[in-house]
């Protein structure tokens, strides 16, 4: 049952500075899966890219940029699924009516939740409890 | 952030030297381009061939400078983009308003 | 009081193939110090080391290398010391009678704790409720 | 694990094309050093150019190697080490016990 289960739970404070660190923990975790049937690499590249997203949405929004706040967030493996979940404890928002971005407008901002949408197979944000999750699976299989 | 910029003739050309452009050194990058502007250069060449890694906020300030560039009837130019780094700005679509030369020295000379 | 507080507490399977991913959680750590005083690249292999060593303790020793089993740590910052905690549930060991190895014989095993000493600041190994932790500490200053 | 195995005259050259040598690919190396020991092969140089990370398993393989290649009157040298892979060869001594040449070219022909 354990075989490949991997929990992987980070506590940083909430400063942009950590930001790499996380990403390559996530690259790291990706790179080692013998068990994805797509190229580890890119599967690398958008894990850290999805971490670094979630992540910056919480300090700014959740926790309005408070560098002694704290941001907690886990990456792990279960069951032939990359699971990153990333909690706050902010307003919260309703993820399904963030707009996608104008693709022939420049705007500054506004792609992170697509690109996060873009690249997992399933993407909620819900309340639990007195905290909020973010939760973005992504299938190792069959992709 | 680290930043070599030199001028060739009419051109500013920035070498972003980190492994990331993200969240956390986008605002630098933007107020460098800022100042650029502010002191009259306004064709600028973003070489991106060291960055290994961008996320929406590391678009988000070179959308920034391509406005402002406009703005300055300027212009902003990117080259060396690596291929996940290409991937990003495929996503989004922003391959589509970029100028994008595979090095620097693609770049033709401004008239 | 956060401020540079690092919390990573680690999952995996009772298996050597991930004993890379484990290290190099640690190097990234170490990469990332900027408030450390020493040369970060060099702290940054030796914390992939001790964890390496530690673990693989852990996964041989401990865990009798039951594959099905867990191994659980934790990486971390805290007060200015790099901290590293491996948890156990074997039947534990008495790390003060590890002896030295034998500098002159050539012995194929043996130099683990040998060398999880001589990098880090202290080191020591005690029952905790129903587990064993074993603690390793170092200090990111005036060293 | 991956290994490129050369004969060299009287020399085996083995390049270990590994990022890690540790406890998960010690006994693989351990296992392939015997073999060749049982074929005859004796006098082994191992080229350690490619490995960034050694740990205390990496290093028993390689002094296993050591004593079989001894028990067999032959020899077993390394080369290649980058610094901080020779740095665990100086906390554990072991560097006193090992031949260890900069690089596989400086490694003398057996006579
Ligand atoms: N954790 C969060 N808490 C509160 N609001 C959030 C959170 N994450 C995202 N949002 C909201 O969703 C919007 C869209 O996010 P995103 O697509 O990442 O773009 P940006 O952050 O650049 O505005 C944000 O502007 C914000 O209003
Ligand atoms: N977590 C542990 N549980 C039980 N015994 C341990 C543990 N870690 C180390 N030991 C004991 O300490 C000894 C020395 O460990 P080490 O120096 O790493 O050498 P080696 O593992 O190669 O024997 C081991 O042989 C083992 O008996």
């Amino acid at each position: 049952m354990n075989k490949n289960r991997i929990e992987i739970d980070i506590k940083i404070p909430n400063q942009t500075r950590y930001l790499r660190l996380i990403g390559k923990i996530g690259e790291e975790l990706a790179i080692g899966l013998n068990e994805y049937s797509g190229n580890c690499n890119t599967l690398a590249y958008y894990i850290n890219l999805v971490i670094t997203e979630s992540v910056i949405n919480t300090i700014t929004h959740a926790n309005a940029c408070d560098p002694d706040k704290m941001v907690h967030l886990s990456i792990g493996i279960e069951h032939d699924e990359l699971v990153i979940r990333v909690f706050d404890e902010g307003e919260g928002f309703d993820i399904n009516n963030v707009p996608p971005p104008d693709f022939e407008g420049l705007e500054e901002g506004g792609r992170g939740v697509f690109l996060i949408r873009a690249i997992m197979d399933s993407v909620n944000y819900r309340k639990m409890g007195t905290e909020n999750v973010l939760e973005m699976r992504k299938s190792l299989k069959n992709k | 952030m680290n930043l070599d910029i030199a001028e060739q003739k009419k051109l500013v050309v920035i070498a972003i030297k980190e492994e990331r452009l993200d969240a956390h050194n986008a605002t630098d990058l933007k107020s460098e381009l800022l100042a650029l502007f502010e002191q009259g250069k306004k064709n600028i060449l973003i070489n991106l061939q060291d960055v290994r890694f961008i996320d929406s906020s590391g678009l988000g300030a070179l959308v920034s400078g391509f406005k402002n560039a406009i703005t300055n009837q300027g212009s902003l130019k990117l080259a060396g983009l690596q291929p996940q780094v290409k991937s990003m700005f495929e996503l989004t679509r922003l391959h589509r308003v970029f100028d994008i030369y595979p090095t620097a020295a693609d770049v033709p000379e401004l008239p």
